[in-house]
């Protein structure tokens, strides 16, 4: 009897490891971004201070997202500094004239409408809140996408157990629907879908 | 101790009962749904801010002024403007969804010689050749474009000839022109004046002349009113679209519009309805009824109804003089309501010429409608930007497609005020595309630039300085304080619209009652009937549902 | 306050053109009909059927009736019938809302809308190459086995909205929101409005004696109204005229 | 004696008569090939999708759901035997016991099979549990079919287990011992999950208020026909038994259960029928003058197509209706066996049309007032894929009544495991 529940307890653990610790790194792959960037070389070297100095939501409420290379020719219109991402963006990118094309960590599927004026105009919102402090980071994160559905790991949160999970990482819909309920905001499928 | 079978099961079974405490199967679970819902092989529209920029429509000769939401570059979604002054916020049913033609499959992106790919070089040695060798015919659907300027001279150059072929709204109006000494395509119908419109089979709320103008005064003077201030009578062997919603329809028998033509002249003229003391014909009012197979009391009352309810206007489909003919015993010609003359601001161009044997080779616009096949030994080459299928052309050339070409749009048929639109190319032109003017420019480089030419129009009109600019807002040319503000607005989609008709020059008389012709598009012109390429989404009307019949269903 | 968007169509006017069909499959990112596909399989969220009294020859009459979803206000038959929460009526618009990618395809949804204006995408939707940059973004792609219907233009709704919310408003200003079949119409046929405004022109068109409504006796009280003059059309829809056979309206 | 067949000879009980293995293999063999094509048909719809059948927008049920409302109504022979035997303590029913259970077993697990072919989205199938909408009939249809399904395969284990090699595994014949006690409480859970869901699925149509001649009104939330669904399944129910035992013992020629058993099945079906035939009677008297003129609909908005007209009314009551309760229940043609198969049968057809007309008629008659009446014929593939559940449900009960002891006649030395 003893052996049997050896045999048993042995079959268990080796079940919670792999869910645990192999399958996400399974289920997740690692892409590479188009060059490094540090949010934080540029809000101290440039003193661009706050996200909406290149994130800028239009006056039709459209928000422009990353911005496109004219935004970064403002000062990069040649190399600045001697970094490798450096001479990437201005050799591969401005000069050539093709958008870099970045892997958005917090990317919606296409059947997700999100309205960053409703949040930030009406519900004043901050852009921490929801995506975190990225405007500190300064080493380059990594970008992992899952291989089912292709959708960033950001929307479901690093942690697998989605337990103790900081600002912006993990943006399912569940997440949305916690912040409405709790602001006792009501809209339909269709208010966050198209 | 060794491992036996029964441990194994005993550890599956360990490992099923701890499966269930990991993320695996629920993870799987739900990531196996999200992928139904973005299955890799369904295309996702692209991301990005959209941009809304104003243009014309140059599917065909109206120029209906169009709306273009742009995202990512390309468009996305197509609509009228609103109280534009021409089109009043319409466009035709296919205009909502040409933004989708140019990847059509039948999309025509690599010269042809007689079915064989070839090169723009050879083609351009090939026509060389022929213009060394004799005469060549210049063919021209949309005349009045500053590139049928390129077209024109080209043609003079080589002393061959330039041609125009007309669309049906203007070869509607060629027996006035023959009777009045004006051209076609100076002449147009003044409908906003008009009571009471009898129209011989002219598909007059389904995409006549500029959609918009004629389905919006319709709709706003006649429409579900049992005595409209505006009168449409339908006169048509079937039940069309437009004769469903008519204020009348008279069914006439097949073929024998003129007939009943004929008939209605007599009791208009015997029963003295109208003033005209003009020729009738031989035919009696009785051979005619029978022949067109009416009852002679419903042709009277048809008569009546006619001139009852003035101002009135006749519109052929098909230019039939015998039709064309009770315009001028009505009194409808250079009347107010009728056909009338426009303003003499934009070039005008001679009656359709037809081409013949005698061309060494015959150059065809992309203006001029697939079907249409000219009847020469001699080469053809052909601009399209879409291969119809069954062409006789022994080049193909690609031209550019929906938006891709820097065009101006002259007058529309059937306007009687002149207009004047500039439809830039909102997308680049394929570097595998070239239009007709390109092309000859290639061979004659001192032929004008499509682009100058229309900065030569835009100084041109605003020399006139006649009529005005709708841009959002309406401006008379005169405060305008240069040309180049004035082209500014027309290239962001702004519209000219000229002085009001002139109608007291225009005068027709009639010698002796015109026999019937055979419909006048250039006789010796052949038009085998391909279905023509149509946006897919045109497949809702004729597939999916049963507004429509399929165009393969429709006779050659 | 809550807004009531409804329409009010009038038979009068409409030509029959197709414009609307068009320019809503163009909008909404419908595909192109599918080579087997036919009026009883396509997915034309918005449909313009053709009446006839039923006659011949000179006597015949013909009349065009655009149907899309009728966003039944009471009862609404395709709400409660779904069994995971894939439709429901929008509290603040009275829109019914059709979520494609919670539905699972049971199609019960259909079985239970008296004006058909359902549509199952019983193929893969599918375009010519490169015809995918055509797309709209605002809207997302329906996949191969789902339901989907009118959702009154909820993309331009969502435009709507959020210019209302970088401009600073709570109210959506109406002039920016106008669905893809009521402005392409060239007659003008289709108005749009707020039902729930007692002043908004489309409210009273719809009080009009000319209006009506199809099915009303089945009481889901329908926001598209409709109206027209003629009164063969008018019997028709009142379900007093004699209905044709499929091989007529084939 | 070939391999095959000594393995096959290990697993048959002791002393038990079976046809030679060659003959059952032979019998076998057309109903696996016929599986086969269904599991393609099938496949089909999976890969390709829907457009392999010729449903559409206006039929968007068709041959499918028409026949799973029918077998899982035939199918209520499990658990209202199963409800008679142990909550009503009529124990003389038991020898039919087994197979009542292996037939509902195959019906309702054939019917979900099919179901799960009929949707457009399988894999997101689960959403009714996660997001369920509780005022959906379909809801409830869903969760009471799964979990009675649940019920069933656990109501066959203890039946499985009997197999003569099964029995040699010691924890299994523990097992079985401890679920006999627990039989009886599944039967209670699974009559009232039937009852339930037999109930809704007659509801799913009853509700449909946009279709007057499917809507009925009912007591609470429930129309009319959810009562007539329960009433109609649990009065063929035993009639679909006894002809499948009837077939059972023509095809292996043996007497498995005593005429008594028939005529008991047969009395109860009879009174149940004749009560639904009165209960339809007075149903469709307020229907056609009450509850459908209210939504604007006449008798002649119905009845005035053919082929689908009155003379369906007619058969449905009277020929399918009437005449069998009264075969039942008159105990001089109750006597003779082949008028008790013919009512039995006569029966099956009675309901098989009356799912026929509320699923597809209701869907072929138009609504809009300028709309035809439509026609419909189903596909190959779903032909196929449904001969493929009934084929399945063949070859399930053929195994099993090879290998386990369904019937006391034939338990070979098994029947020292009796069912108490």
């Amino acid at each position: 009897m003893r052996r049997v529940l050896l045999v048993f307890g042995i079959g268990f653990a080796l079940a919670l490891i792999g869910g645990w610790l192999v399958f996400p790194r399974v289920l997740y792959l690692e892409k590479p971004q188009p060059f490094d960037f540090f949010h934080k070389t540029h809000a101290e070297k440039s003193g661009l201070t706050g996200c909406d100095s290149c994130h800028v939501v239009g006056s039709d409420g459209q928000f422009a997202g990353i911005p496109r290379n004219d935004v970064c020719l403002g000062c990069h219109s040649d190399k600045l500094g001697k970094s490798e991402a450096e001479a990437l963006l201005v050799d591969n990118y401005l000069k050539q004239g093709d958008q870099p094309e970045w892997l958005i960590y917090s990317q919606q599927p296409a059947n997700v409408w999100f309205s960053h004026a409703i949040h930030t105009q009406r519900a004043g919102l901050q852009c921490v809140d929801c995506h975190g402090n990225y405007g500190e980071s300064d080493q380059p994160r990594v970008y992992e996408v899952n291989r089912i559905t292709g959708y960033s790991r950001d929307i479901w949160g690093h942690s697998m157990s989605r337990l103790r999970r900081a600002p912006g990482d993990g943006m399912k819909m569940t997440d949305c629907e916690k912040c409405h309920r709790r602001h006792h905001i009501e809209v339909g499928c269709l208010g966050c879908h198209q | 101790m060794k491992f036996s079978r029964r441990d194994l099961l005993i550890g599956t079974a360990g490992a099923t009962a701890g499966i269930v405490f990991t993320p695996v199967p629920w993870k799987l679970l739900g990531d196996v749904s999200i992928w139904s819902q973005n299955w890799p092989w369904i295309p996702q529209p692209a991301h990005g801010p959209i941009e809304t920029t104003l243009s014309a429509c140059t599917l065909c000769a109206a120029g209906c002024g169009m709306r273009v939401r742009m995202a990512a570059g390309f468009p996305v979604g197509i609509s009228g403007v609103a109280n534009h002054p021409l089109t009043k916020g319409a466009l035709c049913p296919l205009g909502y969804a040409a933004h989708q033609l140019n990847w059509h499959p039948a999309r025509l992106l690599q010269v042809r010689h007689s079915g064989r790919a070839s090169s723009w070089p050879e083609a351009q040695a090939a026509l060389a050749a022929a213009c060394a060798e004799g005469p060549i015919a210049v063919v021209d659907g949309r005349p009045g474009r500053a590139a049928s300027l390129t077209l024109e001279t080209f043609a003079a150059k080589r002393n061959g000839s330039y041609q125009t072929v007309l669309g049906p709204e203007t070869q509607a109006l060629a027996p006035y022109a023959a009777w009045s000494g004006v051209p076609a395509s100076a002449l147009g119908y003044d409908l906003e004046n008009a009571r009471t419109i009898v129209s011989f089979g002219a598909p007059l709320l389904d995409g006549w002349g500029t959609p918009g103008r004629f389905t919006r005064l319709w709709s706003a003077r006649a429409a579900g009113q049992s005595d409209p201030q505006l009168r449409l009578i339908q006169i048509e062997p079937v039940l069309s679209h437009t004769a469903a919603r008519a204020w009348r329809w008279v069914a006439v028998r097949e073929g024998t519009q003129d007939a009943l033509a004929a008939a209605l002249a007599r009791v208009l003229v015997e029963e003295h309805l109208v003033k005209a003391q003009g020729p009738l014909p031989e035919m009696t009012l009785e051979q005619a009824a029978v022949q067109a197979g009416l009852p002679i009391a419903e042709i009277r009352d048809l008569a009546h109804a006619m001139v009852e309810h003035g101002p009135t206007v006749v519109i052929t489909s098909d230019g039939d003089p015998a039709v064309a003919a009770l315009n001028v015993l009505l009194g409808a010609i250079g009347t107010p309501g009728g056909i009338s003359l426009k303003s003499k601001v934009s070039p005008q161009h001679g009656a359709a010429s037809t081409a013949s044997a005698k061309f060494r080779a015959t150059l065809l616009d992309a203006s001029v409608p697939w079907d249409l096949i000219p009847p020469t030994q001699g080469e053809v080459f052909r601009f399209a930007a879409w291969d119809g299928g069954g062409s006789k052309a022994d080049w193909l050339l690609p031209s550019p497609g929906f938006l891709e070409e820097l065009t101006d749009i002259p007058t529309a048929p059937t306007s009687a005020t002149e207009t004047y639109t500039i439809a830039t190319n909102l997308l680049a032109q394929p570097q595998e595309t070239q239009t007709a003017a390109q092309f000859l420019r290639k061979i004659d480089a001192s032929l004008a630039d499509v682009d100058k030419s229309i900065h030569a129009r835009c100084e041109q009109i605003f020399q006139v300085k006649l009529g005005t600019i709708y841009a959002g807002q309406t401006k008379p040319v005169s405060q305008f304080e240069s040309a180049a503000k004035m082209e500014e607005q027309l290239r962001k989609g702004g519209v000219w619209l000229g002085e009001s008709p002139r109608n007291a020059t225009l005068h027709c008389t009639l010698k002796t009652w015109p026999a019937t012709s055979a419909p006048a598009s250039p006789t010796d012109w052949t038009s085998s009937w391909a279905p023509p390429v149509l946006p897919p989404l045109a497949s809702k009307l004729y597939q999916e549902s049963t507004v429509r019949e399929a165009p393969a269903g429709r006779p050659a | 306050m809550t807004a009531r968007y409804g329409m009010v169509i009038d038979l009068d006017r409409c030509t029959g053109c197709g414009a609307c069909m068009i320019a809503c499959a163009a909008e909404n990112n419908v595909p192109p009909a599918a080579p087997r596909a036919t009026w009883r399989t396509g997915v034309t969220p918005m449909l313009v059927h053709t009446l006839s009294n039923g006659k011949e020859g000179v006597d015949r009459r013909e009349a065009f009736l655009p149907i899309a979803c009728m966003q039944c206000e009471h009862e609404t038959p395709c709400v409660s019938v779904c069994p995971q929460q894939a439709v429901e009526l929008d509290k603040s618009t009275g829109i019914v809302m059709q979520m494609p990618q919670r539905c699972l395809g049971c199609r019960y949804c259909m079985t239970a809308c008296p004006y058909h204006a359902r549509y199952f995408n019983w193929w893969d939707p599918q375009w010519p190459p490169g015809m995918e940059h055509s797309l709209n973004p605002g809207v997302s792609v329906r996949m191969r086995g789902v339901v989907e219907k009118c959702n009154l233009c909820h993309a331009r709704y969502h435009d709507a909205l959020q210019k209302a919310a970088a401009a600073g408003k709570k109210e959506i200003d109406l002039a920016d929101y106008v669905p893809a079949c009521v402005e392409a119409c060239p007659t003008g046929a289709i108005a749009f409005g707020n039902l729930a405004d007692p002043n908004d022109p489309v409210t009273l068109a719809a009080k009009s004696p000319d209006a009506f409504r199809l099915l009303e006796a089945i009481g889901t009280e329908p926001k598209i109204h409709y109206k027209t003059t003629q009164a063969w059309i008018r019997a028709l829809a009142d379900r007093k005229a004699a209905r044709p056979t499929e091989a007529q309206h084939v | 004696m070939s391999e095959t067949a000594l393995i096959d000879r290990r697993w048959i009980a002791r002393g038990a008569e079976r046809a030679s293995t060659s003959r059952f293999l032979l019998w076998l063999f057309p109903w696996v090939c016929l599986l086969l094509l269904g599991i393609y048909a099938a496949g089909l719809c999976f890969y390709y999708g829907l457009n392999q059948t010729n449903m559409d927008n206006r039929f968007a049920f068709g041959m499918w759901i028409f026949l799973d409302l029918a077998i899982i109504a035939m199918g209520a022979g499990a658990f209202f035997t199963g409800f008679l035997v142990y909550i009503l303590k009529q124990t003389d029913l038991k020898p039919v016991l087994n197979t009542a259970v292996v037939v509902g077993l195959t019906c309702y697990s054939g019917a979900v099979a099919v179901l799960m072919v009929d949707v457009g989205q399988p894999l997101r199938a689960w959403f009714t549990f996660w997001y369920p909408n509780t005022h959906s009939m379909l809801t409830e249809v869903t969760f009471c079919i799964s979990c009675y399904l649940l019920v069933l395969i656990l109501e066959y284990i203890p039946v499985l287990v009997q197999n003569r090699q099964l029995r040699h595994i010691p924890s299994f014949l523990v097992f079985e011992h401890q679920a006999h006690k627990l039989v009886p409480v599944l039967a209670g859970v699974g009559a009232f999950l039937s009852f339930f869901h037999q109930g809704s699925l007659g509801g799913l149509y009853g509700v449909l208020r946009g279709r007057p001649f499917a809507y009925r009104q009912g007591f609470a939330i429930w129309p009319s026909t959810f009562f007539l669904f329960i009433l109609s399944a649990i009065a063929v129910g035993p009639s679909f038994l006894m002809l499948v035992v009837a077939a059972a013992e023509k095809i292996t020629g043996q007497t498995l259960v005593d005429f008594g058993v028939y005529r008991k099945l047969g009395f109860i079906s009879g009174v149940l029928l004749a009560l639904y035939v009165a209960a339809k009677a007075i149903d469709t008297y307020v229907w056609l003058n009450i509850t459908s003129p209210r939504l604007g609909f006449g008798p002649w908005d119905y009845y005035s197509y053919w082929p689908l007209s009155s003379t369906f009314l007619f058969t449905a009551t009277v020929p399918l209706g009437l005449l069998p309760a009264i075969l039942f229940i008159v105990p001089r043609t109750a006597r003779h066996r082949g008028l008790l198969l013919l009512a039995a049968a006569l029966t099956c057809c009675g309901v098989l049309l009356n799912r026929f007309v509320m699923t597809v008629q209701t869907l072929a008659l138009p609504t809009l007032p300028f709309d035809p009446f439509l026609k419909y014929i189903p596909s190959w593939q779903e032909v196929a894929t449904f001969g493929g559940v009934l084929a399945y449900g063949v070859i399930v009960y053929s195994l099993s009544y090879r290998y386990l002891p369904l019937f006391e006649a034939t338990k070979g030395e098994a029947k020292n495991v009796s069912l108490d």
